[in-house]
């Protein structure tokens, strides 16, 4: 069998998810070994930017013109292409206020510039391009990956959980934090996958996976707000890492 | 005849960024390390948001140095609410502190700059005829992975790490495992020095360097300490970090530049062990002495030496540190009561590539009303465009191939962590 | 059925014999609620205790179970490494006992689940009667006693536990440390009786169950499934926590490289939109309304129909568990046109 | 010997598994219709080969390895023992993996389950079987069963109805099977846009108007989407069927097939036990049935 190409691509974002695919230390090797990666910026200099390939793992979010081009060069040159962490899903932590006033936005950082800067609301791929496997997780879950790639080896798509935070933090047998600490946590609009890891820990969920398909976030909040948080707080929590649609607020 | 050297994509690096020299003759006319990581506005978007959802927000500033920022959150949010944590909360972030530098130099060293020096494009290309090595580096960084693990609940972004403590302490049964795989990184680092030693000089330039490192006040360490000192014997408080840092906007990039008394300084590891190196033990001192590394250096490649160094001191230290806590016994604690107040947080710690600076004003609900996030990428810029210059000057030939390649090995050892350059002062 | 009874303050001693042949698992605490979790001290066991947040069905049919291991060449072979634990679940309470017996059934008849069974078999369970708080129904639900499903069973008369022999194991258990044992006395059944009748005034909740399914019928298309409908987040915990909820899913897994991998089942519910959505994205459940509807509905009534009795045994944990204050109780008692949940 | 010495119970879980699947190899693989191949499989153990019964409605759970498992109707008929033939249509990821396999390559198979048709109740009445798409999979195994018992049933009729002549699952057989004078077969498509096509063009439910059926003597057997269902049933209605009398095959999620893992539950029912032929008076008293 040939070896699939393989291309990992970072758009805008705090390169974690390629640092989870580097952080695989025990399957490392053998994973470089079973695909044939063409393009990783990040981890190799021997880069080919044109050829095609099978699939494309592409992270981060679209935040310019620059990253919208490669992106969509990326979608023309590969045939599966997946979406690699909660930026590239979702839009992530740079969504967070993209209803905000972009240049503002910019003059607060940057001071006046006299110059252009390429910037643009921050976007998710599916903005953008067709995507075919979301893999949320900021970062994204390294079991999830390799089970990804294990499956794309195989031809299928791997099966993702699409339920939420609470069935796997239930499963942990953990204190519910919701509802014994009245505290904001976002397990039940949050989609599964990393095992509880917060409330695990004592921690509230800040929903770093974003929602589940399913995800009745009107009802999750007027529960939040029933416990003393203020809704346009209880929002901006929801808002974090994917943004929440008008119909769905309160 | 003018002449242009470029590096459109520099690759292992984190990030996106290029490197421009235009020649004239023999003269070098400009110098440029373009950033082309789109800015993402965190401190922006921090303001409004509770003092609690900060940590979180900002430790996605980066992946590789995402606990020091949320350690460096935590740690200005406390100055700001006057929070005192306890001494087993102070070792414990000191643990998450040095497993993130046990990764980020393990994988620095073995994976993005150590195909340099034996000539392979990247750490696969070189794992297929050294796979040992690669090895080797892999099981150094999965120990600062596990690390991070058990201490943060994440290698990358961690949870367990909260203004005032910890979610949750860790266990006797996870901290015994975890002085088993220490006692093994300890010998795998001594036989990293073995390998690290025989790899071939890297020499492009020698030139009188300003480096800076925050004083941890105690041992040879990341977190704690307030003061800065430069290595032209000055030394300031970190709440003054502006008149260091002290940042321009350039048009080539989403970065700003940082400059002290109008010359560049270097931060990170070679910077801590000019300054500090005295504390460091016996041990990592003859690494030190055995890979090469004689102080004071002039040389920005010593730094992959200084990360080697490092690497190993932060072993044996981490193994001490669990040794006492599994002898003392953690006990089960949770974070320590916050009650927010207006009024502004600054925390400078050290990051494994440099000082780090983040500051916060809240008001009296403890929203954020301004945020401001210095990383050392963005204070190294301007230093290694200094570099990159001297390189440039000091090299006779002037084939820009040969140069390129030089370049690129110049900019790699500053280690740099472009996405967390894009991040700057937001102004009132 | 053969009674004796053991004093409290020999219980450590029975337990530490126990202990030379079973793992002993019982409720612990921890922050405030319990758990059952495997004993290192005799003392960490809580024998009065409200709820354990997980119900034993956790290890009949745990979260996640690998069935199967697929390779090549030999085809499906069942996974089996982990049936063997041999343990005792010290302290179960009857609803639980009662969930178990149900489980029995459904893991029972015309196909037997292997894996369900031989975890029936290796486990012992020692159950222990309880004082209900203000979630607990399970009088309502006719689970608050057992006739069968222990191997011994312990009331507590003060100063000593009742004990009811169950089973031949359970049997064994006391021959194995028979002088912590003692016979019953007629005083002690004195006792007993004003123990039981304590308890049967106890309960602040009580719903009627005789025609529940009757009122299910009649109540199909109620307005109150889409109050509910849009109050429910599917979050799932209800099931998770319901020891009578036993959906499963069923996934393969694969190794990198190869097709040889596992076939593993993991707790499932009828809350998640995927739950009764086939290829093509027909969805027989679409809307939440109708996924909360069933999850009542099967449980009152098609339960009824199948094993001749509901399968909630009013254990509480649903209401506790629920984000979304969404009470069985409560919707039972709405559905019958009697908003008042408390009796007293 | 006390109990608590003994050892641990082990052995059951390989003895007597429903869950196990056994192997089966691909004979054949029969491209009927574009996504909708036909595939024939032995199994590989001639123990578990010789001793498979099934009756027709009754279907198998199908494994590809490293992709799942699904349950696919039975369409071959008991009276054609040896192999067993399934009509699949790909749609996802079990499917998806079949159809990248070959012949000769090794699945697993596990069942029959469901209730299948009851044939007991079935014989000595006329047959009247009303098939739409991909509903003619679980009934051509009834079709043939019936044939191959030709006498033990008065009249049969067989009304089956695809988009056009090339979505026609078993076309080639079900056109031979219109020559055949001891049962009326009739087939009809929505549109024939090759114009080759010598039988109806319409929809299914005019076929009806072809047919001369007794409602009082008939069993009718349906299965198909659900606007087959739809019309058909009034149609049925239409022409004082009793309602014990139309017996529907149909399709929920399933994931163990033993009436176990509740995902194709209707009301107090499980598809795969109490199904997934159902009667229609089944459908009327099971909320969310069709
Ligand atoms: C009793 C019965 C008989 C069937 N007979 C046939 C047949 O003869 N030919 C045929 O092509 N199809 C038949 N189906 C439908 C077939 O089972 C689904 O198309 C198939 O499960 C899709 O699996 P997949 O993995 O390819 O699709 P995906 O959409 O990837 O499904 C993933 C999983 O969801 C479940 N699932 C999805 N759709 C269905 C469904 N419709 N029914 C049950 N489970 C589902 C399965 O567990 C499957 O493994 C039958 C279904 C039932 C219940
Ligand atoms: S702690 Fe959070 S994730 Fe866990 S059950 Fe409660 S709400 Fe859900
Ligand atoms: S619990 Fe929530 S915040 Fe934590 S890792 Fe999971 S999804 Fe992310
Ligand atoms: S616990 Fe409550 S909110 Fe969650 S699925 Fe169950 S009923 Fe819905």
């Amino acid at each position: 069998m040939n070896k699939p190409k393989v291309g990992i691509i970072g758009l805008t974002g705090c390169s974690g998810d390629q640092l989870v695919i580097l952080n695989c230390e025990d399957q490392l090797l053998d994973l470089v070994g079973a695909i044939d990666i063409r393009d990783f910026l990040t981890a190799t200099s021997a880069n080919d930017t044109e050829s095609r390939l099978d699939v494309a793992f592409v992270e981060g979010s679209v935040v310019s013109q620059k990253d919208e081009d490669l992106l969509r060069r990326v979608r023309e040159r590969c045939t599966i292409l997946v979406a690699l962490g909660t930026c590239a899903v979702w839009g992530g932590i740079p969504t967070m206020d993209r209803d905000q006033d972009r240049p503002a936005l910019l003059r607060a950082v940057y001071g006046d510039l006299n110059w252009e800067y390429d910037t643009c609301p921050a976007k998710a791929l599916h903005e953008v391009v067709k995507v075919d496997l979301n893999l949320p997780g900021c970062p994204i879950e390294k079991d999830q990956f390799l089970a990804t790639v294990a499956n794309l080896l195989n031809g299928n798509l791997p099966l993702l959980p699409d339920y939420a935070v609470c069935t796997e933090c239930k499963m942990k047998e953990n204190n519910c934090l919701l509802i014994e600490k009245k505290q904001v946590c976002l397990g039940p609009v949050s989609v599964a996958g990393c095992q509880a890891r917060c409330p695990s820990l004592n921690i509230p969920c800040v929903g770093c996976r974003g929602p589940c398909t399913d995800a009745n976030l009107k009802s999750a909040a007027a529960t939040y707000a029933e416990n003393g948080v203020a809704m346009e707080d209880v929002i901006r929590k929801m808002k974090t890492f994917a943004p929440v649609p008008v119909s769905e607020q309160p | 005849m003018t002449q242009t050297i470029k590096i459109d994509h520099l690759a292992r690096v984190e990030g996106h960024g290029g490197i421009t020299v235009n020649l004239e003759g023999n003269a070098v006319k400009e110098v440029r390390f373009d950033i082309y990581e789109g800015a993402r506005l965190i401190e922006a978007l921090v303001v409004g948001r509770s003092w609690e959802d900060v940590p979180q927000i900002v430790s996605r500033i980066c992946a590789i140095c995402s606990a020091a920022h949320n350690l460096t959150a935590i740690k200005a949010i406390e100055d700001a609410f006057g929070v005192q944590v306890t001494p087993q909360t102070r070792a414990l972030r000191d643990l998450l502190y040095r497993g993130e530098s046990i990764e980020s130099h393990a994988l620095h060293v073995f994976l993005l700059a150590a195909p340099d020096y034996l000539g392979y494009p990247s750490a696969i290309a070189l794992a297929a005829d050294k796979p040992e090595a690669v090895k080797l580096g892999l099981r150094l960084k999965k120990l600062g992975n596990t690390i991070q693990e058990v201490i943060g609940g994440r290698a990358v972004h961690p949870v367990n790490s909260v203004v005032g403590g910890f979610g949750a302490t860790p266990t006797f049964e996870q901290l015994f495992a975890l002085r088993r795989d220490l006692q093994q990184g300890l010998s795998d680092c001594e036989a990293m020095v073995e390998v690290l030693a025989t790899l071939p000089p890297a020499d492009f330039c020698h030139t009188p360097t300003v480096f800076a490192a925050l004083d941890t006040a105690g041992d040879y360490g990341y977190y704690e300490g307030n003061t800065l000192r430069l290595t032209t014997g000055k030394s300031l408080a970190a709440s003054k970090y502006r008149k260091l840092t002290n940042e321009m906007a350039v048009p080539h990039s989403h970065a700003k530049h940082s400059h002290y008394d109008h010359k560049p300084f270097m931060v990170g590891s070679l910077a801590r062990v000019m300054l500090f190196g005295e504390k460091l033990t016996e041990k990592a001192q003859a690494a030190a002495r055995k890979l090469g590394l004689t102080l004071p250096s002039d040389n920005p490649m010593d730094n992959n030496k200084a990360q080697a160094v490092e690497l190993l001191f932060d072993v044996e230290y981490a193994l001490e540190t669990v040794e006492g806590m599994l002898r003392e016994k953690v006990k089960p604690e949770t974070p320590v009561e916050i009650k927010p107040k207006a009024g502004t947080g600054t925390a400078a710690t050290e990051a494994p590539r440099g000082t780090l600076f983040h500051s916060y004003t809240f008001d009296k609900q403890g929203k954020v009303t301004a945020a401001d996030v210095i990383t050392p990428t963005a204070q190294n810029l301007a230093c290694c465009e200094y570099h990159f210059r001297a390189a440039v000057d000091q090299d006779p030939e002037k084939n820009p191939a040969v140069l390129a390649k030089h370049l690129e090995m110049i900019a790699r050892a500053y280690d740099p962590c472009i996405s967390c350059s894009v991040h700057l002062v937001v102004s009132r | 059925m053969k009674i004796v009874k053991i004093p409290k303050k020999k219980l450590d001693l029975f337990a530490s014999i126990l202990r030379q042949h079973w793992e002993i698992h019982a409720p612990v605490e921890q922050n405030g609620r319990y758990a059952f979790k495997p004993l290192t001290h005799w003392s960490e066991a809580r024998l009065h205790y409200n709820r354990t947040i997980l119900p034993p069905k956790k290890y009949f049919m745990p979260p996640r179970e690998t069935m199967f291991h697929y390779r090549e060449g030999k085809g499906y072979v069942p996974a089996q490494e982990e049936l063997d634990q041999r343990l005792i679940l010290f302290g179960v309470h009857p609803c639980d006992i009662y969930a178990i017996n149900i489980l029995d059934e459904v893991f029972g008849g015309k196909y037997n689940d292997p894996y369900f069974q031989t975890r029936r078999k290796n486990i012992g369970i020692i159950g222990v009667d309880c004082t209900p708080d203000e979630h607990c129904f399970c009088r309502s639900m006719r689970a608050d006693t057992v006739e069968k499903g222990f191997d011994l069973f312990f009331t507590d008369l003060g100063e000593e536990y009742m004990t009811l022999v169950g089973t031949s194991l359970g049997d064994d258990m006391v021959l194995m440390a028979a002088p912590l044992f003692e016979p019953i006395t007629a005083a002690d059944i004195q006792k007993y009786k004003q123990v039981s009748s304590e308890k049967r005034q106890a309960f602040s909740l009580d719903v009627e169950i005789h025609d529940l399914p009757e009122i299910f019928e009649l109540e199909y298309k109620s307005e109150i499934w889409d109050e509910l409908g849009d109050q429910c987040l599917s979050c799932g915990s209800c099931s998770m926590v319901c020891p009578t909820c036993y959906c499963y899913d069923v996934a393969d897994t694969v190794e990198l490289g190869s097709k040889a991998g596992d076939r593993v089942r993991t707790w499932d519910s009828c809350l998640f939109h995927t739950h009764a959505l086939v290829a093509g994205g027909e969805n027989f459940r679409e809307k939440r309304s109708s996924r909360i509807k069933n999850r009542f509905y099967h449980k009152q009534r098609g339960m009824v129909a199948e094993y001749g009795r509901p399968s909630c045994v009013g254990c509480g944990r649903c209401i506790v568990g629920c984000p979304v204050h969404i009470d069985i109780v409560q919707v039972i008692n709405r559905l019958r046109g009697e908003d008042h949940a408390n009796r007293g | 010997m006390l109990i608590a010495d003994e050892k641990t119970v082990k052995t059951p879980v390989l003895a007597d598994n429903p869950y196990q699947p056994h192997l089966a190899r691909i004979v054949r693989i029969f491209k009927m219709v574009p996504d909708n191949h036909l595939f024939t499989l032995r199994f590989e153990d001639q123990w578990t080969a010789e001793r498979f019964k099934h009756r027709p409605g009754q279907f198998m759970m199908l494994s590809v390895p490293g992709a799942g498992e699904a349950p696919i109707s039975i369409s071959s008929s008991p009276t054609r023992p040896g192999v067993l033939e399934l009509c699949v249509r790909r749609v996802g990821r079990v499917t998806d993996a079949l159809y990248r396999m070959q012949t000769n390559d090794v699945v697993g198979l596990r069942g029959p389950y469901g209730n299948g048709f009851p044939i007991e109740t079935l014989i000595g009445n006329d047959l009247l079987i009303v098939a739409g798409g991909l509903g003619m999979a679980p009934l051509r195994s009834l079709v043939w069963w019936a044939l191959d018992h030709r006498d033990k049933f008065k009249k049969i009729t067989l009304m089956y109805g695809a988009k056009n002549p090339a979505e026609m699952l078993y076309r080639d057989e079900l056109v031979s099977l219109a020559d055949r004078s001891d049962m009326q077969c009739l087939l009809i498509v929505d549109r024939d846009p090759t114009g080759q096509w010598k039988h109806h063009v319409g929809l299914l439910p005019t076929l009806f108007d072809h047919a001369d059926i007794n409602p009082a003597t008939t069993y009718a057997a349906v299965c198909g989407p659900p606007v087959v269902y739809k019309y058909i049933l009034q149609r049925l209605l239409a022409l004082n069927f009793s309602k014990d009398r139309i017996l529907m095959s149909l399709e929920r999620r399933m994931k163990c097939g033993v009436g176990k893992c509740s995902h194709c539950s209707v009301g107090y029912k499980y598809t795969c036990i109490h199904g997934p032929i159902f009667t229609y008076w089944d459908a009327i008293n099971l909320p969310e049935l069709v």
